[in-house]
């Protein structure tokens, strides 16, 4: 696995610098299951690409919907979800509601225009270390493919480019002149 | 943004070589000193091993010579040593929910091999604790007190042990069993592996004890119906079912089971294999030793008439008049030891259980080989007269198999071969073991798998395929109207047709039916297969995920029954520990409620599943119950007013640490985050 | 504070509909009172005043200004930074100013997809498939027109607020609050709140001001409302399966929609607290869908046939992501300059010098 | 009214003839409507996908894209033979796991202007359908004359119940949905353990003495169950050990009469259609005496050999008396262990 | 060569913006009218729910939401192939004259009014609604704020907010009304009768008793022969809420009547580049410029072409009204119709219509049935394409949506009342231009202010028009000579 983190993909997009392109993403783990799997595949030494970066909450269920926005908005190229499987929640069933909200959230996000890909949902539990880095790595290699999602870059943010417009368009704002 | 009035120091751990081999530890504190000065970090070290105490006392100098205000450390996962920097923390005067660890052990350096890429995620990762930690409160543990008394669901020999172990020390419990009579799963067996010595009598003994303990109340043919408070305070409805009986005046003589005229198959102690009277006492040395009435089969309740059972009770024992009842009760801790099922053979149509009468399942064979069993210990075909010639015990029944159960049982192999013995003993047949592996995992098991060997049983290795009366080749007329069992002898590499007398199916163990419903009932969580999952595996392996619930023996999945006592103990001394510190300090991460935000829209009222969310009608406020509430935050994005908020996890942290991972680019580089 | 002892008082509407200056006339005998209190010195709605004579004015000239509208153009942009640069305290006003509102959900597609809906319609005779451009060179000499931004955003996007009165319009009685609150502070019998403030509006939401009785919820369906073949006037129209904005959005308005009958469609904006209105309205809404397994949740959610209108109907600007992917791509690269008038038809007709 | 897509397949219109009828009887109080795909074609039986998998996909696809073409409502196939129905089922579900080989079998596809998408046709077999989609209630309350006293063994063939892509049979060695159809009909269901054995397949053209002993096999196990006829759900089994029979006997010296007919013509029955309708009566090993035993009279036609002598081979052994040692319960409806 | 402009027009709900070029004598070249804006409506209004389409669109204008709601709702209904139970029209109609009789004050008063009542040459102080007020006196103005409350009042009750009703849905509406707030509204109905004449009283003594204001309305500076566009009802009385489109040449002839439905076949919407406005024109007729005549397609859609569609008011006092209005203003002209072709006369039509909207109001709320609690149907069939059309204040205004089996739109087409006017309003400003500019004289405030009245009077409303954001427009002179250069700037200093 940690072999594909190296190198992108054919076809893969590139950024400005032309380098291979390398997602960025946010990772929101279960203290009880995904975040204690990722600490086991640790444990056992499982490799797996370095593009997604962890926070812990007490379980899937504290997931607020504007946290993935947040993290879209801030730059990252995906999002992943995990929490305890059905029926193994520690807090016996939130992270249903959990996925309620994530269903509903994916719908959302499509309509945003960004690929459902991008935000994806994995349920691991604290033994499943292995599952999570094949999943960790399953899930960066499918973002890699779809290239970068644009939010938090240079040149893609609404009040830049409107500042370049208004030059651009120069005279058109009237004040200018009529001062003169 | 309260970072600008904040001091950080951030320290970042080597950990010997297992971070610094794969993250440049020296540039990234650095780093963190320097690009993350405007966000409040004031001083940024790194150190062989932070845990050390030389490490701590770095932390503790600087928090007082630098008047640090927040402490963030980057080394392995919280779960290991956030406890230690706490102290840490705390020791230096800081509240010590004001520390913050990052992992870029287990979650980095242990991950990954690119050290450039390693270094620049350990960037973000720190990035991400500094904001976060800017945004935390002081918080103060919630402290509560543990009531002494405990109570142990179960009576089986796990639940026994730990009820005796906590009796012993002098403190008050409630052990509730389902049964007429506590002893469990043990109390059917005949012989124990591999020492042979009979089950009745090393747990009798016991069950006597825990029957006249001073400090133990049995609530058996009981249940527990509610669940209610948390660790230290739960409050327990126990629901007694009527027995008929009055415990009073009964001696336990035994004439009213004499004299009840109606005989019903006894499906629970005698598996199916024997029969029971409706007045019963399900073996003799039950303990509590009057019998019950089984209401559903018995005449009096049926027609009204007979009372047998009354006319001939010397002491006027008998009572119709009964009524369920409910006992309420207060404890302070849990253990919950509800044992096992047997897997229910017949789900497998192809071994013929249930269809083909000389197939038995494991528990018919152990009452059938006990002396006190239906048939006083003789091996018999199903006719009760013949002696098997041939008999094919088949392991792994409804385990290790993914149609079924993919885990091992554990015990199989070993009662296995304790019923090839068992046979041999008492009859002239020839033995089969049909097996997968042979798991003699214990002390003197293996020695006993060469006993059995020596004793000239023989084992064919593969799984059974099909056990028939129908024949298939014209050569097999012969053994018409015996059992076919097809096999792959794996070892031979050949299917194999071998005729037999009689099957002994070696079924797994499964959670009781009702396993999910307990949990929900305790407030715990189970796996997919239904046994409660430990706090931790290895590290914890009785408590429950929920604090003040343990559990012990085959509830955590199938064990023998050393095992599940060293649980019972195990569970005992976890609480008697708890018992003697009378308090215990809880995490303080709650949801709690403003009620000037709050707008009474009911959204979060149905979402709690500890019930710690309550609306007040008069006000139209919903308020969040900080005892009752777990944590879990499920309720905090509900909210659409935006009321509920909780401590260690408010969204201003989580959205500052989304904020701060997303500060660092792939290649390690600052970039500019789009205000939100 | 102006010669005649008055404070100034200023109101401008950037991309608005006027509702909100309509709201104001709304005050009725009150707009005397302000007339009383407050010397106006900009108002184009309700009077003919020059803004180069606001760009005259030294910073901070004036007391208090309320600012409708949101930023759609260069020309919105340049009056928001110059009202900062003029105003004591400027005032984001109304749903456009502080969210974006109705216009806002502009933000879904970019300019030109906008500009090609527009010029292309049924009933649109554009053979030349023609685009207004910014600047046009006319046969007597350039003339120009405003250039649409990539994205529609809010007052506090551009420009440092001092406080926000949501609403779309603002209600007059609020309003009316207000400006006492500001005659009272001013003559220093009032403080005035925090900057940042939302005032005139509650610190709840719709549900703390709705008459409807309300349980704990269990949505089994969403329905239409005209879909509906009755609605209990008393009963919470969410728990009837009606998409209500109300739980999310902040009170003020005296849920007056509600009231109504019809659903709260979210135009006060979310409560403090909440960052992004459309996303917690979400997360609130399928917290309490009836269903646990990903079908049942998939059909119970495919009673929304529009999710995105459902909660970004008011807060998309302002909301997190601000705009869809595309809209916020978009670089808004202005469409190129036609270098004459491609008609020589069009010389006469628009120049009317033919007759 | 269940409304299917249906690939009736070689068999109905030939050697399966009573199969076709007695379905299309009880097709109406069934409420089930097929309709037949327009011009399908051969499913390529047991054999095609051995010699050239590929081709024997291709053929089965066509059947498949014609079916994507002519959805009616439905986007179910309805089969009433084992081979047709696993080789749609399987095909479709190949088509769905290996991308490659869609992408490649829709090439060929193209050539004839057809195309199909993977997974936009569900594959079943009618028992399958008859049992969960229209169920043994609806079928309990058609029922006017109910089959008591008729000893039936039921017999489902290797191909329905395995290998289950879908999961929809409860074991896939010994299924009881047939049971409880059947019972539901009033008859006497044995415990018949070869339910999902082989049949022999072709193997009479192959190998008539492997053909030969798989048949017997069967018979005698319905025989020694007590069964006074097998009833089965696959043209082919049906065959084989109607045809065949004879022959098999002639081979082992045996004079078994075991006659077997299709599970349509017994709901048939049970609803009360004359036998002649349903295509009783065309059966080579007659089921007269069976079914003149529960006052069913079945005209005489010719063609039906007197197969055997009515008394099997060997004599039936007597079961093993329930007496001793009880039995363990057996809860839920019709001895069904919980799942 | 030298340009002026005139940029913004302010006291009208919207964002204009004049160019005046004047040739090397100081004659007037040529004007530019723009409209700086736009808001894309017909696009972010794809994907929405149908149902929802009152309301948003309810946001094109703040001003006359009313408007944009009631055509949004018929439109919905025909979407759905629904007619609403009667009480539903009643109540809908009642809504929408309340909202006529409120808006027209508004502009009255507060927009158009400060032309005649406080004088185009007024210091800027007092060019506004309170110098209207001080200017017809306490009393009076306390009149004026009292009808537009109880306009708002009686929108409320019905609509369920004052600006931005929300009430209206696809068969009906959300509610209906108790029989004490009819009874209210009835009330209120005979006051706003007392108010409109009252009203009429107002324009009577200060304006048409004003020779100088009297000359202009009746001069030439302010005609255009263009033609006229105005709902009718069966009976070919002016009718705002439902009725046919009829349109009328110059002369008075009728050049058809049609159902709303079919305006495709009738209009045809004209790009150019230099604003972001589309100029209608009738398709029939052709597009010919910026000119007027029988010839050109050029049309208009304002109170003033309402009258001059219709055969008459359908109540009795506005009868009247109408009557004198066209006996003062159209002495017989020979046409088949007496025609009032003088754009400032619009003001007086607006009276008449706030005569007739109010009577109406009362007509309305006398019926009992307008309390019954039928003010909805379900809709059954399956939604497709519908168009709705209401008489906007500003003239005709049309909704037309397209949606999917589930009623989610998938096009849009609006054809907002302002916009009928564009082309007639590039004209009277280029007409109004060319009599007031000549020789590049000195170009005083006064006139160009009477350059705004010129299309003032069609009181514009360039956020519905746009479907624009109105933007702010400080007015200003700029003179350049040919180079572009600013020679001279003018401003309206008081």
């Amino acid at each position: 696995m940690s072999a594909t983190t190296t190198q992108a993909p054919v076809g893969a997009a590139t950024d400005s610098a032309g380098a291979a392109f390398e997602p960025v993403m946010i990772g929101f783990t279960c203290n009880w299951c995904s975040y204690r799997a990722a600490d086991l595949a640790g444990t056992a030494r499982i490799k797996y690409p370095p593009n997604v970066r962890l926070i812990r909450l007490m379980c899937s269920g504290r997931l607020d919907p504007a946290f993935v926005l947040k993290a879209f908005a801030g730059g990252a190229d995906g999002v992943m979800v995990s929490g305890c499987w059905p029926g193994e929640c520690h807090y016996i069933e939130q992270n249903i509601k959990a996925l309620r909200r994530f269903v509903l959230l994916r719908r959302v996000i499509e309509a945003m225009g960004i690929e459902p890909a991008r935000l994806q949902l994995v349920w691991a539990s604290a033994a499943e270390g292995q599952r999570f880095a094949h999943e960790v790595g399953r899930i960066v290699e499918e973002v890699r493919a779809l290239g970068p999602l644009g939010w938090g870059r240079d040149g893609a943010r609404p009040h830049e480019s409107i500042a370049a417009v208004s030059t651009a368009a120069g005279p058109a704002a009237v004040p200018a002149e009529v001062t003169a | 943004m309260s970072s600008a009035q904040e001091r950080i120091g951030v320290y970042v751990c080597h950990c010997g070589s297992n971070i610094a081999a794969t993250v440049d530890v020296e540039a990234v504190s650095e780093w963190a000193g320097e690009e993350l000065a405007d966000r409040g970090v004031v001083i940024a070290r790194n150190d062989k091993f932070m845990c050390s105490s030389s490490g701590q006392e770095v932390v503790e100098k600087d928090i007082a010579e630098l008047g640090l205000t927040r402490v963030v450390v980057a080394a392995c996962s919280p779960h290991m040593h956030e406890k230690t920097f706490r102290g840490a923390c705390a020791r230096a005067g800081l509240n010590p929910y004001l520390c913050e660890l990052v992992s870029i052990r287990e979650q980095v350096s242990w991950v990954h091999t690119d050290r450039e890429a390693a270094t620049a995620k350990a960037k973000a990762v720190i990035a991400g604790g500094v904001l976060r930690v800017a945004e935390q409160v002081p918080l103060e543990p919630l402290r509560v007190p543990i009531h002494p008394a405990t109570l142990v669901v179960g009576g089986g020999i796990a639940g026994i042990s730990a009820a005796l172990e906590i009796a012993d020390a002098g403190f008050a419990v409630h052990l509730v069993e389902r049964q007429p009579s506590i002893g469990g799963h043990m109390a059917q067996f005949d012989k124990t592996f591999p020492t042979l010595d009979c089950a009745a009598c090393i747990l009798t003994p016991r069950m006597v004890e825990a029957g006249m303990h001073k400090n133990i109340t049995l609530h058996t043919w009981s249940e527990v119906t509610d669940v209610k408070g948390y660790v230290g305070n739960f409050t327990v409805t126990i629901k007694e079912r009527a027995r008929y009986i009055n415990a009073e005046l009964c001696t336990g003589c035994g004439i009213c089971q004499e004299k009840c005229p109606i005989r019903v198959q006894d499906n629970v102690f005698e598996a199916g294999l024997g029969f029971r009277k409706v007045a019963y006492l399900p073996f003799p040395q039950a303990v509590p030793k009057y019998p019950v009435i089984d209401g559903p089969n018995c005449t009096y309740f049926e027609k009204g008439t007979c009372k047998a059972c009354e006319k001939f009770c010397p002491t006027d024992a008998i009572d119709f008049t009964q009524v369920d009842k409910d006992v309420v009760v207060e404890v302070g801790n849990i253990v919950l030891a509800t044992g096992f099922e047997l897997f229910d053979a017949r789900r497998i149509e192809q071994y013929g259980y249930g269809r083909l009468p000389n197939v038995f399942t494991s528990l018919e064979f152990e009452r059938m080989s006990n002396a006190a069993g239906p048939t006083n210990g003789r091996i018999v075909l199903r006719d009760g007269v013949t002696e098997p010639k041939t008999v094919g015990i088949v392991h792994c029944v409804g385990s290790r198999d993914r149609n079924y159960n993919a885990y091992c049982s554990a015990i199989c192999c070993m009662q296995s071969l304790k019923f090839a013995h068992l046979v041999g003993e008492h009859t002239d047949a020839t033995i089969y073991n049909f097996y997968i592996d042979i798991r003699a995992g214990g002390k003197a098991y293996d020695e006993f798998y060469q006993r059995v060997l020596e004793e000239g049983t023989i084992f064919v290795r593969g799984r059974v395929a099909e056990v028939t009366d129908t024949l298939r080749l014209p050569a097999e007329a012969a053994d018409e109207g015996r059992l076919m069992i097809q096999v792959e002898d794996t070892l031979a590499g050949k299917q194999r047709r071998i005729p037999v007398d009689m099957v002994v199916l070696s079924a797994g163990l499964e959670p009781p039916a009702d396993a999910k419903e307990t949990a929900r009932l305790f407030g715990i969580s189970c796996s997919s297969d239904g046994w409660v999952i430990e706090r931790h595996p290895k590290l914890d392996p009785v408590a429950t995920m929920t604090d003040g619930v343990f559990a012990a023996g085959c509830a955590l999945g199938p064990r023998d029954i050393p095992a599940s006592v060293s649980n019972g103990a195990a569970a005992a001394a976890r609480i008697l520990g708890r018992i003697q510190q009378k308090e215990m300090a809880l995490e303080p991460v709650r949801a709690s409620v403003d009620e000037a935000r709050c707008s009474g829209c009911r959204i979060c009222n149905d979402l709690c599943p500890y019930n710690a969310i309550i609306f007040h009608a008069d006000r139209m406020v919903t308020e969040v119950n900080p005892a009752l509430c777990q944590g879990c935050g499920t309720c905090i994005p509900a909210c659409p007013a935006g009321a509920i908020s909780g401590t260690g996890f408010s969204d201003a942290q989580i959205l500052s640490q989304i904020e701060g991972l997303l500060m660092v680019s792939a290649s390690g580089q600052l970039r500019e985050v789009v205000p939100a | 504070m102006s010669s005649n002892g008055k404070h100034r008082f200023a109101m401008y509407w950037a991309a608005s509909c006027g509702g909100c200056d309509i709201a104001v006339l709304n005050l009725h005998e009150k707009i005397a009172e302000v007339a009383d209190a407050f010397e106006i010195v900009f108002w184009p709605c309700a009077m003919d005043t020059k803004y180069a004579d606001v760009e005259a004015l030294p910073d901070g000239s004036i007391d208090l200004t309320f600012f409708s509208g949101s930023i759609r153009n260069d020309e919105n942009l340049h009056l928001a930074k110059l009202l900062r640069r003029t105003s004591k305290i400027l005032v984001a006003f109304g749903s456009c100013a502080s969210e974006g509102c109705i216009p806002g959900l502009a933000n879904f597609s970019t300019v030109d997809d906008m500009l090609t809906t527009a010029f292309e319609t049924p009933s649109t005779e554009n053979p030349l498939h023609l685009r207004p451009v910014p600047r046009w060179a006319a046969p007597e000499g350039e003339i120009r027109i405003p250039t649409l931004a990539p994205v529609v955003r809010t007052l506090d996007q551009v420009v440092d607020i001092d406080y926000t009165i949501p609403g779309c319009p603002p209600e007059s009685a609020r309003i009316a609050e207000v400006v006492d609150l500001a005659i009272a502070a001013f003559a220093g019998r009032a403080e005035l709140p925090p900057k940042g403030s939302v005032i005139g509006a509650g610190t709840s939401t719709v549900c703390d001001q709705c008459a409807r009785q309300r349980d704990v919820k269990k949505i089994a369906a969403f329905t239409r409302i005209q879909a509906t073949a009755y609605l209990d006037p008393a009963l919470c129209l969410l728990e009837q399966g009606i998409p209500c904005s109300g739980p999310a959005t902040r009170d003020g308005c005296g849920a007056l929609c509600p009231v109504a009958g019809a659903p709260c469609i979210g135009c006060y904006g979310p409560s403090d607290g909440v960052v992004d209105q459309g996303a917690r309205l979400l997360s609130a809404f399928s917290s309490v869908i009836d269903a646990r397994e990903p079908g049942d949740i998939e059909r119970i959610l495919d009673g929304l046939p529009d999710p995105l209108g459902t909660f970004y109907r008011f807060g998309l600007a302002r909301s997190i992501l601000r705009a869809s992917r595309p809209a916020f791509a978009s670089s808004g690269v202005e469409p190129p300059v036609i270098a004459r008038a491609p008609e020589p038809a069009r010389a006469g007709a628009a120049g009317g010098t033919d007759r | 009214m269940t409304r299917f897509l249906y690939y009736p397949g070689c068999s109905m219109d030939a050697s399966a003839r009573a199969y076709a009828d007695s379905l299309e009887a009880i097709g109406g109080p069934l409420g089930l409507e097929l309709d037949e795909i327009e011009d399908w074609n051969c499913c390529g039986a047991t054999e095609y996908q051995g010699i050239s998998p590929t081709r024997a996909y291709a053929l089965v696809s066509r059947n498949l894209a014609l079916a994507e073409k002519q959805k009616n409502g439905s986007r179910t196939v309805v089969a009433p033979c084992s081979a047709c129905y696993l080789n749609l089922a399987k095909t479709e579900h190949y088509l769905r796991e290996d991308k490659g080989l869609a992408a490649k079998i829709n090439t060929a596809l193209e050539a004839g202007g057809l195309h199909y998408t993977p997974g936009s046709i569900e594959v079943r077999h009618l028992l399958d359908v008859v049992f969960f989609d229209i169920g043994i209630e609806t079928i309990h309350g058609l029922v006017t004359r109910p089959l008591g006293g008729l000893k039936v063994a039921p017999y489902l063939g290797c191909l329905v119940t395995r290998p289950d892509y879908d999961h929809r049979w409860r074991s896939n060695e010994h299924p009881r949905e047939f049971d409880r159809l059947l019972r539901t009909l009033g008859a006497e269901v044995v415990d018949f353990p070869l339910r999902t054995d082989c049949c022999g397949g072709h193997m009479t053209q192959i190998s008539p003495a492997t053909g030969f002993e798989l048949i017997r096999r069967l018979i005698h196990a319905a025989d020694q169950a007590g069964a006074e006829m097998l009833v089965t759900l696959c043209p082919m089994c049906q065959m084989n050990i109607d045809a065949y029979q004879a022959e098999m006997n002639r081979y082992f010296k045996t004079s078994y009469h075991m006659p077997i007919l299709f599970f349509t013509q017994l709901i048939g029955l049970a609803f009360g259609f004359p036998p002649e309708k349903l295509g009783i009566g065309t059966e080579i090993v007659s089921a007269r005496q069976a079914l003149a035993k529960i006052g069913i009279a079945v005209p005489v036609t010719e063609a039906q050999e007197p197969v055997g002598a009515g008394a099997a081979g060997p004599p039936r052994r007597p079961r093993a008396k329930r007496t001793g040692l009880p039995m363990p319960a057996m809860p839920g409806e019709d001895g069904e262990a919980p799942r | 060569m030298t340009r002026l402009t005139i940029d913004p027009v302010t006291r009208l709900e919207g964002h204009a913006k004049i160019e005046i070029f004047l040739d090397d004598t100081g004659e007037v070249e040529r004007t530019y009218f723009q409209v700086p804006e736009l808001r894309g409506f017909e696009r972010f209004c794809v994907g929405r729910p149908v149902e929802e389409m009152p309301s948003l669109t309810g946001r094109i204008c703040g001003v006359c939401p009313e408007a944009h709601h009631m055509a949004a709702a018929k439109a919905a209904d025909a979407v759905y192939g629904v007619t609403p139970p009667r009480p539903a029209r009643l109540l809908r109609e009642a809504l929408y004259s309340a909202f006529f009789v409120t808006d027209h004050a508004t502009h009255f008063y507060a927009l158009g009014g400060p032309d005649f009542f406080v004088g185009p040459d007024a210091p800027v102080a007092e060019r506004n609604i309170l110098g209207v007020l001080q200017r017809v006196g306490a009393e009076a103005g306390a009149r004026v704020i009292g009808a537009r409350k109880a306009g708002h009042h009686v929108i409320e009750m019905i609509g369920g907010r004052a600006i931005h009703p929300c009430t209206s849905i696809p068969g009906g509406l959300t509610k209906g009304i108790t029989e004490a707030q009819r009874s209210e509204i009835e009330a209120i109905g005979h006051s706003m009768v007392d108010f409109a004449e009252f009203s009429i009283g107002v324009f009577d003594s200060l304006v048409m008793g004003d020779p100088a204001y009297r000359d202009a309305i009746l001069g030439d500076i302010y005609r255009d022969e263009t033609y006229y566009m105005g709902l009718v009802d069966a009976n070919g009385k002016a009718n705002f809420y439902d009725g046919r489109v009829r349109i009328v040449a110059p002369d008075g002839e009728r050049l058809g009547e049609y159902d709303p439905a079919d305006y495709p076949d009738w209009i045809s919407e004209r790009v150019e580049p230099w604003t972001y406005l589309k100029f209608p024109y009738l398709k029939r007729v052709g597009w010919k410029g910026f000119v007027d005549g029988k010839d050109s397609g050029v049309y208009c859609a304002t109170p003033l072409s309402r009258l001059n569609a219709a055969d008459g008011m359908a109540t009795p006092k506005a009868q009247a009204e109408y009557e004198r209005f066209f006996a003062t203003l159209a002495p017989a002209n020979g046409g088949p119709k007496r025609m009032v072709h003088q754009r400032l006369a619009t003001h007086w039509a607006r009276l008449v219509e706030m005569l007739y909207a109010a009577e109406r109001l009362v007509e309305l709320a006398s019926d009992p049935e307008i309390a019954s609690d039928n003010f909805r149907v379900v809709p059954t069939a399956t939604p497709t394409e519908g168009v709705g059309t209401v008489e906007a204040p500003r003239g005709t205004l049309t909704h037309h949506y397209w949606t999917d089996e589930r009623g989610i739109l998938t096009k849009v087409n609006l054809i907002v009342g302002t916009t009928n006017n564009y082309a007639p309003m590039c004209m009277s400003i280029e007409r109004a231009a060319r009599s007031l500019i000549h020789r590049g004289q000195v170009v005083s405030e006064g006139i160009l202010n009477r350059i705004e009245m010129a299309f003032r009077a069609y009181d514009p409303c360039f956020g519905c028009a746009t479907h624009s954001l109105p933007g702010h427009m400080p007015l200003e002179v700029t003179l350049r000579d040919a180079a572009g250069d600013v020679v001279d700037v003018i401003r309206r200093d008081g």
